[in-house]
């Protein structure tokens, strides 16, 4: 596993609900116990802080080189790549943003998607990288996701996606909106062909990701802390006035009420998606 | 595209449009002279001041809601309550009905017209509940062959601290995907605000058509601006950038065509609303009629797997 | 419509939710209101109380003249009896039990079922009386519930079923709880034909009816005041202690929270049920 | 009928069973013999005692639960969580698993062993979020064609005023209805107290298996001596009345066979009621796994719809 390129989580203004930057603080501080780490400590520990258990945010490519069986991973459609149908500009032209998030990030986009193996099953992997441009989704992440459905039906393999982000990319305008749909047919198209698909929802899976594909696995993971909403604490506050609950929009949370099947802290993430893609596996049809 | 492009390029799809069987009843009601007007505000509608009076009047106070389009072109009805679950969300009515002839099951979201029915039923903004009512109508429509309408007309989907608990992400992701799997004949309308995944949610339809003057959109002008332009004043900056309105999501290739209004709008005369309202579902109904159910689903998710633009 | 041959509702000890019998009061007594009727008023009101609305029980019979086109109604498994498997004994044998509730009702079993139309629509009509054993439903309910439904598939027609009901006939044992999930299986076997059934549920729903056909119709309608209920208010009172609300288990409540289509009062059923077999009767496959 | 009827009756249905596939492994197993003494012993069962002992055993605080049976049968095991509408109900616990190297998905009711988890658990009676969560993993195991299990043991649905106001019975209902639509195979076996509506609802099966000392009824001994006899003591009288035990369901065609448990019964010894179950499930699912799915349905439905006796 190589340490990440660079590990400071672009926040942008994309997400609404992901904690607060970390401003001054070295970005390998624990926000939960003020632990400090050094990159090669945090990597070994795969991002989670030894002290108190926080998940800090992890890559795309460092998860695909830890779930994936050593050499085993081979990418497919790293060309998609956004475009700017609405020739959108806020306060920076769209254009600007992606070119941006391209070069920090060495990614083509929030999803990574191909063919891999884990602990010998093979398996296609779709996992979101919240660091460019907070995951959100426009029309390359869901053409891409649709395409690792489509290459799951033809290898006959499970699909294992792993989701992080802040939602419908709104600079893609109603094209955003409609990814909700699209994705939502791409698993569908995989159901129908009885293919499984196992959610890992990372912090933060909200708004349109979760209104879509991450909320239609046949097994639902989460890691501990994540926050999982379609609308996040804060405007829901704003909104109504409501007073929140603790633990609002969080994992444990979600567990409690019914809409994740197992919080699974990463060190045991491995082996119970390699049972699960074993039990899979041993179907009679 | 420079301004010019893009009126050819609408242009052309209007007139390939016009000739769709879809839009057969626009031509026999005289609809095409209406589009040609759309062409021609079009030239202004680079304004902002162009695109957000649609966004006033998607949400005008005045503007028919689903209950007021149900009592005008429906012959028979009979609203369908409740989710068997837990609730019966005001926000989102149900029921089955006759449309010319026609058995259909509905489903729309139903905002308020004075102080009390507004809060009743949240100003037309769905609990998961309200998505699993519609959930239970979608599967009645299926189990019978009925062909089910959507009327979306919502800000978006509830945004409080139950409707999370309860799963608003899941039943939205759930709904489209119940509605990725019918085999009957589905067409939904934007009859005012198209707000994000609520109003997505029952609109994954074999035809989706807009009013005039509705709007459809993956967030408020206002929340757009709060988080782009960090001021919700910004609002028209933001509807102007994200172009909501029905004509673009069109040229997008969102929608499948454009529903005429009154003159003046929807709001201005509910009666003849109703009628082009009408016409127009009964022609939509019309064309997909002949399809087989597998078809009709096999290219309904064709359709919005193909919806996007990349590189 | 002919009036009942006895409008004396027999509770006996079946069913343990239901209002208390009216002991020494005259039987047509408004229990909500007090107000007296004469048979012949109450009958010519549909048994509906012109001061508060209180819905009294309608025998089985009384509601098929009213449901049904003159001369419309031709009787179906009129002969199926119950028999005794278990020879069950209590503080009576339930073979008298089963003879007395046939003299006292005029009726072979709990419900009658049979062909008819309903304003010129085609129906097939399953309805329950709870003044025969209080509605309970054992291996004969169960026949004929079935035999209803696979009468409305030969037919092609619509099933409208009416249920009153304490639950389950415990005198017959395990049999009777077989009878949940043989009227299920027969509903199911009814929509695989894609006919479909509306259910009334008059007061009271409860038990093993609620929990089979009862909860399965395609469009659902309740008697105002109903109590329709899995488990009955004394018996959650006395279980858990919880507080009840006012409402507990009444038609009313199970509106609100989404167990019912509508409520709709007597004087309204006929034309309420007329446009819905009218709907259903305009599908396109 | 007499009771030298009544042996008759029951040693004939005995024999015919024991050349059934079902219970191949039973005689593989040595059960014959087992089945021999069963029958040894019926003819002491009119004693209103000898029902008593199976209500008593079936309850025993140390009779193996769904979870301990769990860890002993299945060699994979993970468990789902989660109706994905509303709660995760700890009454019934669900999972996918691998049963002598087949993928099963498996829903049981679960008591709790010590006070605090009898109490999260609600002593094994679910809530209909617990049916919610059973019909959840049932499509998934139809999605998969993976064999449904399911093991009984519930006082029966839980009798709480927000289990009637979230739906009991329409979630009873429509458990019972999701699995008469299932075409995998489906074997239930009750374990413990399989009582009322709360244990039918998951026990719509093609195999319906009971342990030699679990009860199967459509009340509690209690409830029927309340009602019946006006006097919640005389359960054992009532208990005599109906004949919950496995014998008179397998009499009266309730049931497909009884699998047998330690000679002291299952709470004496967990291994070997484990070893015993395992073997019938086994046997079970092997004899059902050549049925075309839309077969095993078929008889499915035409074996509930023919239970009952009437004249
Ligand atoms: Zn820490
Ligand atoms: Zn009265």
């Amino acid at each position: 596993m190589t340490p990440p390129p660079e590990t400071r989580i672009d926040v942008q203004v994309e997400h609404k609900d992901a904690p607060a930057p970390a401003g001054k603080k070295h970005p390998n501080t624990c926000p939960k116990c003020g632990s400090h780490y050094r990159d090669d400590e945090l990597a070994a520990a795969l991002w989670v802080c030894g002290q108190c258990g926080h998940h800090f945010p992890m890559r795309a490519r460092d998860r695909i080189s830890w779930y994936a069986d050593a050499g085993s991973f081979t990418e497919e459609a790293a060309d998609v790549r956004s475009d700017d149908p609405l020739a959108f500009f806020d306060l920076r032209p769209y254009a600007e943003r992606l070119s941006e998030a391209e070069l920090n990030t060495g990614l083509g986009e929030a999803i990574v998607i191909g063919q891999a193996s884990l602990d010998a099953h093979p398996v296609e992997l779709a996992v979101m990288d919240f660091s460019f441009m907070g995951g959100s989704m426009g029309s390359a992440v869901g053409e891409k996701f649709s395409r690792a459905c489509d290459s799951a039906i033809e290898q006959g393999v499970p699909l294992l996606a792993v989701t992080s982000s802040g939602g419908a990319r709104m600079q893609e305008g109603i094209l955003s909106l409609m990814q909700l749909p699209k994705t939502v047919c791409a698993v569908e198209d995989l159901h129908d062909a009885r293919i499984p698909m196992i959610v890992v929802m990372a912090h933060p899976t909200t708004a349109g990701v979760l209104a879509s594909f991450a909320s239609l696995g046949d097994v639902t993971i989460a890691e501990p802390g994540a926050l999982i909403a379609f609308t996040g604490p804060r405007v829901v506050q704003q909104t109504t006035r409501e007073k929140l609950p603790d633990d609002f929009g969080l994992a444990e949370q979600n567990f409690r009420f019914g809409h994740v099947d197992e919080i699974v802290p990463r060190p045991g993430q491995r082996e119970h998606l390699s049972r699960l893609l074993r039990l899979f596996d041993g179907g009679q049809r | 595209m420079t301004e010019r492009d893009q009126e050819v390029n609408l242009r052309r799809r209007l007139s390939g449009l016009s000739r769709l069987p879809l839009l057969r009843g626009a031509r026999l009601n005289g609809e095409a002279e209406r589009l040609e007007r759309q062409l021609e505000r079009l030239k202004a509608d680079t304004s902002d001041e162009a695109i957000w009076h649609s966004v006033e009047l998607a949400r005008h106070q005045d503007r028919p809601y689903t209950l007021d389009y149900v009592g005008r072109i429906l012959d028979d009805w009979v609203e369908l309550h409740g989710d068997r679950g837990r609730a019966d969300d005001g926000a989102l009515v149900t029921g089955i009905g006759s449309l010319d002839g026609r058995t259909v099951v509905l489903a729309g979201h139903q905002k308020g017209r004075d102080v009390k029915e507004r809060l009743d039923r949240q100003f037309g903004m769905a609990y998961p509940e309200g998505y699993h009512k519609a959930m239970r109508v979608m599967e009645l429509a299926e189990r019978f062959g009925f062909p089910f309408i959507s009327l979306v007309d919502t800000p978006g989907a509830y945004p409080g601290v139950a409707a999370e608990q309860h799963g608003q992400g899941g039943a939205i992701a759930r709904s489209q995907a119940e509605m990725s799997r019918l085999t009957v004949p589905t067409v939904a309308c934007i009859i005012g605000e198209g707000g994000s995944g609520g109003a997505v949610a029952i609109a994954v339809a074999d035809r989706v058509l807009m009013q005039e003057n509705a709007i459809y959109s993956v967030i408020t002008p206002e929340g757009c601006a709060a988080i782009l332009w960090r001021d919700a004043g910004e609002a028209k900056k933001a509807a102007a950038a994200f172009k909501p309105d029905a004509l673009h999501c069109l040229d997008l290739g969102v929608i499948d065509g454009i529903v005429a209004e009154p003159e003046q709008g929807a709001q201005a005369d509910h009666a003849e609303a109703a009628r082009l309202l009408k016409a127009a579902l009964v022609d939509a109904l019309d064309y997909l009629e002949g399809i087989p159910g597998e078809e009709l689903r096999r290219r309904r998710r064709a359709k919005f797997r193909g919806m996007g633009v990349y590189a």
